[in-house]
Order: structure tokens, then sequence, then C-alpha cells
């Protein structure tokens, strides 16, 4: 029972970081109708920018505000500079273009940082697990990541539906011409999301430094997946990004941990764990091809 | 299209070019060119498959590297149990007759393209393009686990495979064996794109609802493209496998498909020979960048930006309007 | 027309562009690795490489080392070789990183009567049926570097052994070499993902299992994840690890810090290394580069050692090749790893020794050498090469 | 009584909550124009989706000449006699006017699982798609691309495409909207002359038109009819009077 949980907790955990790129995939994706290859690129200068000044300061905790800025910044940038000349084009041109600056940005990175992976400590307040139940032991820092995570999935909510701001984006989701007409600068609105975005790209980024290898192409990596949680939950939906992304966490960990057990009872040990680590490599695919044959526009929009 | 009579002799001037240029690169001391044109080719077939329900048709797939390597591994596999002298699934025999596997290759991805198409035509817009790229990563996923045939590692094919009365050890015969397959492709794809067919598939790009309206059931028009589409693709994945002697999942990752898309975009989405273009532009520029400089990944990304902001239409447009200029 | 010909003239003038030749000196064509998340390894190979080179040459005579990136695809790979061959006219050649993009180039280049010395690489297909009179490897046969640490295990005393590794065939023939000469029990075994980046499901497994051991297999990235993971989850202090040297090196330890302290792992060679060939090495390395040494550069090291060798006994007339070849396999050339010979398929015979992580003396972690676990350790699939 | 060319029974249609149509009944006989009117947002163009079988009813049924359609799709309705035209003009734009026609020729005569020949150079497709053309009064733009076109050469065009796929009935979406005196008028006349052949269902604002042009009509009002009737009775009738208003867009 505690193994479940402590899987459960797993997932969890792995759903909300990916929510945390997602959300502003999807809201870049859904508003500004851009596909953005160089979401991960954001993710990964977040990493770069948040575990240097960590590492060099020696405090994990200027790494944070490190971190944050720069991707807002990059994101800001980029959107500046190349995005806002792809509004209303094709989305093959967002595409090539997008896919330009995932180059651009890890041949930079490359030459900024070295080709090392970055190294970066734990603050000691992070270290170490906890007790949650008689035990079921978890990490201090796997539980801040869904801490935060969730608090980001709120500030979101609250966002999106109780500021005026937020009508905009919820509008401009739906029907852009429509915000337009409101007289609104769209212009500013566009940036300001872009940047939201990058802004949580960044701190994705950053949390993931102490669990994963900071290096060029981390940033690829997850972008499928996030992708794939976008198209999940529904284009341009938070909330179809956030659920899709714990569905996804969860759905991704249990394969892992309980399908080549389950192989093993029909088959012989290594044959099930050879097909059962092959079907769970496939398994988030896998469930986007059957959402995507049942609902086509993903769960949560509604099919007209 | 183009209705000048330009055209005809530029496609001559080309392909006399492309028939002396071997011989040109060799006297000049330039030898490898040869190698770099017969992957050109090769990847112009592919991107021109990818390019008919892209750019013809309007299906935007991201999955296209799966036939790609469906083709190539067709070869591999076929001649992995030839070499073995071990028939495949027990009754069928390896082969490392072109003539044979080419046929095979190229039915086989038809018939992946049939089940991946049936399923994935369901949905439309950015769903068509997830859907497409999660069937080809589960293709991916799939080899890489198959021992059997070399797994991650790849499948080495010593000999490439042999056609009656040439010698395929010789790169200018691969080159010329690609050239001519290549010619008989757009050919083909030419005659396509023009007919009936093709005049529908171009009329659902415009407008789905009007071409309903009309009466044309769509989806199995579409089905249809996709699966000449990925047939084309598969015969470009088998004659890269004779060519590089070697199949890989990296024939299929989702960075293949996404080159793919790119050569398309390049060369110019939608035209018959942009997708040539484009293959050749990537990976000239790909290979002399990193001949220049390590960093090469930088250059080919600014250069990449460049296109999209600044042509309307890829190389072949921003070609055609310097040439329109200058005449 | 006019693009094509715009193109052509580019390449033209990119190839006029390459450094021009001092006479007589040898071209070494090296096709590596350099961008992407592996572009360290590929760095690391070419500057051990040309720490070997003295005023650019290697035994004396003087060499021209060319050096590309393959970008990790193996159609790229192909073509610079396809280049190197027949436009520079190259005899001799080095650097792939990867077991994919060997398989693609290594073949070309020994069926055109030019050399190919491996400096990481060391898939079986090449060691086994393939083998080639032209093909040598430095490194290692892929399979030894997990059975030796499957003896490790079994030294150490471990009855009962968790196993992971992703699923792919180079994570397959881990567990299975781990599994040859491990003598205990298989407490579990699982495969992970190539793209995996959360690897909580599994250690929750690995937790329930109580084994005595750990043995993984996660090159680069996903092995600073995986023992980062493992550390934040408790589990080094309750579980002792083994690993083989892919999932630990000096880019590894830098990137993992503290979380890797009391690992357990085989190689064939370490910095520690006490003979002179080894303390010339370190030197030159520190002195040239300002970062963590690893196993890759001194593999390349000893590629170019074993060159000069060469070069030196036929007084770097490459054009004789049988007189080169048989001047290669002698491998009479001092390695850093102390002993060193090829054998029958031209792969290595080498000894491999235990090593641990432990705290150095300026309270970083350091790699050290504790003992030996196989002397003159072969490969299984020389019984197949019939050159 | 002949059996009518197309038979409506009790036709719903939700949107949520939204009745957008609501138990419809509706009959068109054979050489007749059956005019709908209604205010905006009544749910004419739902209605004629419907009927296309392009949005799928929750109620009622829908016969061809006698025949039931309601399980067939757009495609099979087209080929038992059914065209629409588009009130926001559905063309396509990158094909020439000639193109547009021939298409639909194209598609009417058979499959087109054709691959080799040039569907450009076939003579007797191009000389039939003229005929349409001819008829619509287009002949001299034959070939000019679509998105060259003027407002109303689109309506005419569009016009042009569904005659060109031997229509029973032919669904007219607001043909007259957004034309000039002059370019109605002579719509009207192509209408008139159409009369012999098919049948039509006309949606139309222009009540010059609609009674010019239609033997009944009926009056389509938050997604129900409220009268039907000859042109004297819809005239007369005061409840059709005051609930009269225009109509909103749908868009291609």
């Amino acid at each position: 029972m505690t193994l479940f949980l402590e899987q459960l907790l797993n997932g969890v955990q792995f759903g909300v970081m990916l929510f945390l790129l997602a959300a502003g995939l999807t809201l870049i994706f859904g508003i500004m109708g851009v596909i953005n290859l160089a979401h991960g690129s954001i993710y990964m200068i977040g990493a770069y920018a948040g575990t240097w000044v960590a590492a060099e300061t020696g405090s994990f905790w200027l790494g944070i505000p490190a971190g944050l800025a720069a991707a807002a910044f990059a994101g800001v940038v980029i959107e500046f500079l190349v995005v806002r000349r792809l509004y209303g084009r094709d989305h093959l041109d967002q595409v090539l273009a997008t896919f330009g600056l995932i180059l651009i940005f890890n041949q930079a990175i490359t030459m900024l940082f070295g080709r090392q992976p970055l190294f970066v400590s734990m603050p000691a307040l992070l270290d170490g697990s906890v007790e949650l139940l008689p035990g079921l032991f978890y990490p201090v820092y796997r539980l801040a990541i869904i801490v935060v995570g969730l608090l980001v999935a709120l500030g979101l909510y609250l966002l999106i539906n109780k500021t005026r701001v937020g009508m905009l984006v919820r509008a401009g989701s739906t029907n852009r011409e429509m915000v337009r007409a409101l007289g609104v600068d769209v212009r500013l609105l566009y940036t300001l999301v872009f940047g939201l975005g990058a802004l949580l790209a960044g701190l994705a980024g950053f949390m993931a430094g102490p669990i994963l290898a900071v290096q060029v192409g981390m940033g690829e990596q997850i972008l499928i997946t996030t992708f794939v949680v976008v198209v999940i939950g529904g284009v341009g939906s938070i909330r179809g990004a956030f659920f899709a992304s714990l569905i996804l966490g969860i759905v991704d960990t249990s394969l892992r941990a309980y399908l080549p057990g389950l192989l093993r009872q029909i088959m012989v040990g290594p044959e099930a764990d050879a097909l059962g680590a092959g079907i769970s490599s496939m398994g988030i695919y896998l469930l986007m091809a059957i959402v995507l044959l049942i609902r086509p526009k993903g769960l949560f929009i509604r099919n007209s | 299209m183009e209705k000048s009579l330009k055209r005809p002799a530029l496609l001559a001037a080309l392909l006399i070019a492309l028939i002396a240029l071997p011989t040109v690169a060799d006297a000049a001391g330039f030898a490898a060119l040869t190698s770099l044109a017969t992957r050109v080719l090769i990847y112009g077939i592919a991107a021109a498959s990818l390019n008919f329900v892209l750019g013809y048709g309007g299906m935007v797939s991201f999955g296209h590297a799966a036939f790609f390597g469906i083709g190539g591994y067709t070869v591999g596999i076929l001649y992995q149990h030839y070499s073995l002298g071990e028939p495949l699934f027990g009754f069928i025999p390896g082969t490392n007759q072109m003539l044979i596997t080419l046929p095979v290759a190229v039915v086989l991805s038809g018939i992946m393209a049939a089940i991946i198409g049936a399923l994935s035509l369901r949905t439309g817009g950015v769903q068509f393009i997830m859907i497409t790229l999660a069937f080809a990563q589960m293709l991916f996923f799939l080899f890489v686990s198959l021992k059997t045939y070399g797994g991650d590692d790849g499948l080495i094919i010593r000999r490439a495979n042999e056609l009656p009365w040439l010698n395929m050890r010789d790169k200018h015969t691969v080159y010329y064996v690609c050239l001519a397959i290549a010619v008989l492709f757009f050919a083909v794809l030419w005659r396509l794109v023009n007919s009936r067919f093709g005049n529908v598939i171009v009329g659902l790009r415009q407008s789905e609802k009007r071409m309903a309206a009309i009466g044309l059931p769509a989806y199995r028009y579409k089905l249809v493209a996709f699966i000449i589409s990925g047939m084309g693709c598969g015969l470009a994945g088998a004659l890269m496998a004779n060519f590089l002697r070697f199949a890989s999942p990296d024939m299929m990752h989702w960075t293949k498909s996404g080159e793919l898309m790119i050569m398309v975009i390049l060369g110019g989405v939608g035209t018959l020979f942009g997708p040539l273009i484009g293959a050749a532009v990537f990976i000239v520029l790909e290979s002399v960048l990193a001949s220049w400089t390590e960093n090469w990944q930088l250059g080919l990304g600014l250069i990449l930006l460049f296109v999209v902001l600044y042509t309307q239409g890829g190389v072949q447009a921003l070609g055609a309007r310097l040439v329109g200029r200058s005449a | 027309m006019i693009l094509k010909k715009a193109l052509l003239a580019i390449s033209v003038s990119a190839f006029a562009v390459l450094p021009a030749l001092a006479q007589d000196a040898v071209k070494i064509g090296m096709i590596t690795t350099l961008t992407g998340p592996a572009g360290y390894l590929g760095q690391d190979v070419r500057d051990g490489f040309k720490l070997a080179m003295e005023d650019g040459k290697l035994g004396g005579v003087p060499v021209d080392l060319l050096v590309e990136d393959d970008g990790l695809k193996p159609g790229q790979g192909k073509q610079i070789a396809e280049r190197f061959l027949n436009e520079d006219k190259i005899k001799l050649f080095t650097g792939i990183v990867f077991s994919n993009v060997a398989g693609a180039t290594v073949p070309d280049i020994v069926d055109s009567g030019a050399f190919y010395v491996s400096p990481n690489a060391g898939p079986s297909n090449l060691a086994g049926k393939e083998c080639n009179e032209n093909y040598f490897v430095v490194s290692w046969q892929n399979d030894s570097l997990h059975e030796s640490a499957g003896q490790l295990a079994t030294n150490l005393g471990y009855k009962k052994a968790f196993i992971l590794a992703p699923n792919y065939q180079a994570g397959k023939d881990a567990l299975a070499g781990f599994k040859r000469y491990f003598k205990g029990e298989i407490a579990g075994e699982i495969y992970t993902r190539l793209d995996q980046t959360d690897f909580a499901a599994e250690l929750a497994q690995v937790r329930a299992a109580k084994p005595d051991v750990v043995f993984q297999f996660h090159p680069g990235g996903l092995g600073i994840t995986f023992l980062r993971q493992y550390e934040q989850a408790g589990l080094m202090k309750e579980i002792p690890m083994v690993v083989a040297e892919p999932s630990m090196d000096g880019v590894t330890l830098a990137a993992v810090g503290d979380a890797a302290l009391g690992l357990n792992l085989t190689s064939h060679w370490n910095s520690d290394f006490d003979n002179a060939a080894n303390k010339k090495f370190m030197d030159a390395w520190n002195k040239a580069y300002n970062r963590p040494v690893t196993y890759y550069a001194a593999q390349a090291y000893d590629t170019a050692l074993a060159y000069a060798s060469a070069l030196k006994a036929t007084d770097g007339n490459i054009d004789d090749a049988d007189a080169f070849r048989a001047a290669l396999r002698k491998a009479d050339f001092e390695s850093v790893r102390g002993k060193f010979s090829f054998g029958p398929n031209q792969h290595p015979v080498q000894d491999w020794y235990a090593l641990k992580v432990e705290k150095g003396p300026e309270g970083k972690p350091i790699i050290k050498t504790v003992g030996e676990v196989f002397k003159d350790h072969g490969d299984a699939y020389a019984a197949e090469c019939k050159m | 009584m002949s059996t009518p060319i197309l038979n409506v029974r009790g036709l719903v249609k939700r949107f949520g909550g939204l009745l957008a149509t609501d138990h419809v009944d509706l009959t068109v006989k054979p050489g007749e124009i059956h005019a709908l009117i209604g205010p905006n947002g009544a749910g004419k163009t739902t209605l004629i989706s419907q009927l296309m079988g392009e949005l799928k009813p929750n109620e009622g049924t829908i016969e061809l000449a006698g025949k039931p359609v309601d399980d067939l799709s757009t495609a099979k309705r087209v080929s038992l006699g059914l065209a629409r035209t588009f009130q926001i003009t559905c063309l396509l734009p990158d094909y020439t006017v000639l193109d547009n026609v021939a298409i639909a020729v194209q598609v009417r005569q058979g499959h087109s699982f054709r691959f080799w020949g040039n569907a450009r150079s076939e003579a007797a497709l191009r000389e039939e798609a003229r005929k349409y053309l001819h008829t619509v009064g287009m002949e001299r733009r034959a070939d000019e691309l679509v998105a060259n076109l003027s407002h109303g050469e689109q309506k005419q065009l569009e016009l042009a495409v569904a005659l060109a796929t031997e229509p029973k009935l032919l669904l007219l979406d607001e043909p007259m909207a957004g034309l000039g005196h002059a370019e109605s008028q002579q719509m009207i006349g192509i209408l008139r002359n159409l009369k012999k052949q098919v049948s039509m269902l006309l949606v139309e604002h222009d009540m010059d038109a609609v009674f010019a042009l239609a033997d009944r009509i009926s009056v389509l009002v938050y997604g129900r009819i409220i009268a039907t009737g000859s042109v004297e009775e819809i005239r007369d009738n005061p409840e059709v009077r005051t609930a009269y208003l225009g109509e909103g867009e749908e868009v291609c």
C-alpha cells in the first residue's frame, strides 16, 4: 500500500513538472496560434542560468530569481524578435523558425557553458527524506516540487478566472478576433503571455536542476512529452493541461512500476521486462492516440 | 502551373548537370560530392513524398520518418536473413536483390501508412500532427528494443543490394541508380499531382468543406494520398539503407520527421521540385558548415531563421524572385 | 540552376579552406560527436588525442589531424568518411564515440583499405563476425565493462542484486554481461527508457525488493539523473551500488557531487594509476584543460599512442598497409593503463580494476583505485572472428 | 400528388441548451422554388447544414425524393441530387474559375482514383464545365483565379459549381447577399431560368427577390416554422411582418 502511495506521489510529481511546461505551451498555442518548439530551449535556459548562479554564489535560493529572470527575458526577446513576425503565418513557418531557434540556443549554451553538464547541490533545507506515513519515506525536494507546482496551478487558476488579463486570455483562446475588437493592445497581451509561459518553463527548468542532468538538449527531451500533454488536455485549455499532466504523470509512472510485474504473471521474466519497458515507452503515445481517436480535440475541449 | 517554356529547358539542364556530376566531381577532385548528391537525391524523394500530403494535401504529418525507417529496415532485415540463411518467420527467405527489396519496402511502408493513416485521418489540424508523431515514436521504440535486428546499434548491411548487370559496390553506379529512380519518381509525382486524383487532393487542402459539398468523400482520398506518400518515403528509406549499408532506429526518430519537414519548408511547400532543392540546401549546409566550424548548428539555425522571416515560400521562391529580377 | 551553381561554389570554397598541409604530414581523420548532450565525449576524445601529439608529431612523424562533427547521425558520419577518404586521401581514422555511427561508417573505411582505430565504441557485431583486419579497438569490447562489474559485485560478497538499464541494445548487453559474472541471485530486473527523466517509480521498486546491491547502466545524462535521484531517495546509504564506467566518469562525478560517495565501479583506467605514461598524460591534461578528465580522453590518448607506435615502426610509410597493420598489432606503446595488448580480433586484452568514489583531500569526491577485478581480460566474440 | 423532392419531418437540433432547430417540418415539391425566410439567428443556415449532412440532427427524418437520407454522408447525398451554395462563398481560392467548376464535374462523373492523365487537359471535362459557366454568364472569366473575383462573381461561381453536380434540389443560402442591384437582377434572372431544371430551397433576405421567385414561402423564427404559404398569404401575415429581421453569417 505504501508502495502504491509512493508511486502515486511520484506520478503527481512528474505530472506537476510537466504542467509547468505545458501551461505556457498551451497558452502560446491556444492564444497566439503559434507552435513554439523553442519552449524546451527556454526550459534549458532557466536551468542553466539558475544552476550556474546557484553554483557560483553557493546559494541555491539565489538561483531561483536568476533562472526565472533569464527564462522570462529570453522569452520576451524571442517573442519580440522572432515570434511576433510569425503570428498568422503558416504553422509550418513557425515550426521551421522555432527549430532554428533550438539549434541557435543549443549551440550558444555550449559555447557559453561548455559541454559538461552543470552541477548544483541541494540546499540543506530540502535535502533528505521525510516519513509521510509509517514506512513511507519521501524526498523533501520532490514534495517541494509538488507543492510549488500546485501553488502555480492555483495561481494560474486565479489569474485566468479572476483578473481582467485572465479574462482576455480566456477570450483570446476561444476567439482571437473578439479580443482585438475589445480594443486591447493585443501585442502587449501576447508579449505578456509569452513571457509568462517562459517564466513557468524557466521555473520548471531550475527545479529540475538538482534532480536531472543540466545539459544541452535537455529541452528537446521533454518537449515532445509536453506537446503530448497539451494535445491530450486540449489546445488552449489550462485546465486541460493541468489534468492531462497529472493523468500522464500517473499513467506513465504506474506503467513503469506495474506493467512488467503484471506481464511476469503470464510470461517469462526477462521477456516480460523487455516487453513491459517497450510498451511503457510507447505508453504516453498510445494514450494520446487513444484519446484523440475518441475525442479528436482532446479531453477538455467540447467537440462541436 | 508555370506555363513558360523556360521550365522544360531548365529541367533538361538540371538533368544533364546531374548526369555529369560524378565525372565532373572526380575531375575537379571533389570525389565525395557524388555521395553527397546521392544523399540529396534520396532525401529529395522522401521530402517530396512528404510534400505530397503536406504541401499539396494540407495534411501536416510529423511522423513520416516511420515510413522512411520501415523502408530501410525492410532492406536490412531481408539482407540479414539472406546472409544468415535463415528464413524470416521460418518461411520467408531473405534476399539481397534490389528488384525484390525495393518493391517489398514500398509495399510494406504502404501498408503501415494505411494503418497509421486510417486512424490518424480521423483527426485534423494540430491533433493530426501529434497523432502521426505518436505512431512514429511507437515504431521508433519498437525498433530500439528489437534485439534480433540490432536494436539501438542498428543493422549493418555488409553489401548493398544487387541489381543484374550492375556493380553496386561502385559509388557512381549507386548514384546513377538513385538518379534513375529519382527521375522516375519525380515523373510519376508530376503526373500524379496533375491527375484527377491530384486535383481533388489539392482541392481538399484549399477547402475540405467545398469538396464535400460537391460530393467528394474526403476521407478515402486523403487516406490514399497518405498511403502513396508513405510508399514514397519507404522507397527513399530503402535506397538510404542501400546507400549507407546500414539501417537504424535513428531513421524513424522524430527529429528525422522534423528534418524532412524542414527540407520541404526550406525548398517551398506544395511545389514539385521544392523539396529536392530543400534537401540539397539542408544537407549541403549541414556538411559545409560542419566542415568549417564545430559551431555549425549556430549558423544553420540563423540561416533557417532568415529563410522563414525574410523569404516567402522558401528557397525556391527566393531563387525565382532573384532570377526574375535579374532577367 | 543559378542556385545550384551557387551551392556548388559554396561547397567548393568550403573544401578549399581546409588547412594547408605541411609536406609529408600523415593525415588522420577524426570523426566524432561534438554537438548535443553527448558532445563532451567527442570533445574529450579530440582533446585527449591531441595531448599525445608532440609538436604536431606522432612517433616522430608529422601528422595533420582533421576533426569533424558527426552530430550523432550515422549518415553524416558516413559522409565525412567519404570525403576524408576520397578527397583528402586519408588512410588513418579514429574518433567515433557511438556504436550506431560506427556501424554506418567503419565498414566503408576498412573496405577501402584505410585503418580505423576506435577510441571508444566497441559494438559486438564488429568484434565478432564482422571483424576486419584494418579495424582496431583500443578502448574495450562493450561486454567487458559489465562483466567486470558483475565480477566486482561477486567479489564484494553481494548475494542479491537489483539490475537496471535502458531498454535498448547496449542496455540489454549490459545486464547480460553483468549476469554472466555475478554469482548471486537477481532480485529484480528493470528496463528503463532512453528518454526517461524521472526514476522515482523504479527507485520505489528497488527499495521494496530490498537487494544487497544495485547494478545500473545509464550513460551520460541519464546516469547523472539516476544517481542524483537514487541519493535523494536516501538509497545510497541503504543499498550500495556497483556500476561500470560509462555510468560514472569524471564529468558525471562533477555533476553528481557528493551524491556519488561510496559508489563502486569498475574500469580499465583511472586518473590515479601509478605508471609513467599515465603521470605524463595527467600532467599534460591538467596543464592544458581546466576540466575533469574522463576515460574517453585516456582512451583517445592511447589511440594516438597506438598510431604513434605504428608510425614510428614504419617511419611514417602508411602505403605499405601490411607492414603498418603488423606494427599496430604489436601494440608497442606505453599505455596509460599499464599493460595492454590486442587479442585475436584486435580488441584489447587488459586488466580491469575496482574503483570507489571517496572523499578526496580537498573535500571533493574523487574516484580511487582500490583493487583488481580481472587480469588479461579479452572478450567472447574473438572466437567468431575469422580474419 | 407526386412525391415531394424534399420531405423533412420533426427535425430537431440542439446546441447545449439552445434549440437551433425546433421540430421543423418542410417539403419542397418538384419544380418548385420554396423560399425560407426569417430573422437573424433563426437557424436557417443550421437547417441547410443538416439537410446536407454537414451537421447531425438530434431528431427527425429527411427524405430526398422519397428516400431517407438520414444516415448518408454529405458526399452520398450530393450523389443523390442535393447541392448547396454557401452564403459566405466557399470556393477553391488557388484554382481558376474553370477549375472550380471542372472539379465538381469530375467528382460527379465518379471516383477520382485516376492517377495518370492530366485533369486539366481533358477536353470533355473542360467543355462541360464551360457549359455551366455559360449558364451563369461567366464563361469570359474562366481562366481568372478565384482569389481575384469580385463578390458578385463569386456568388455566381458558387451557383455554377453547385449546378455542375447536376442536382435535383438546390439549397441556396442567401445568393443575393452582398450583391448590388444590377447583380441581384441578373441572379434573379438566372435562377428563374433554372427553375425548369431543378427545384430550389431559397434562403434569402432580399424580399424583392423572394417575392419575384418563390412559389411558396416558409418563415423560420427561433428554429421553428411559424408559417408556410403562398407569397400572398405570407405577405399579409402580420406575425411574419413583426418577426422579420436580418441574419448572421456563417464562416466558410
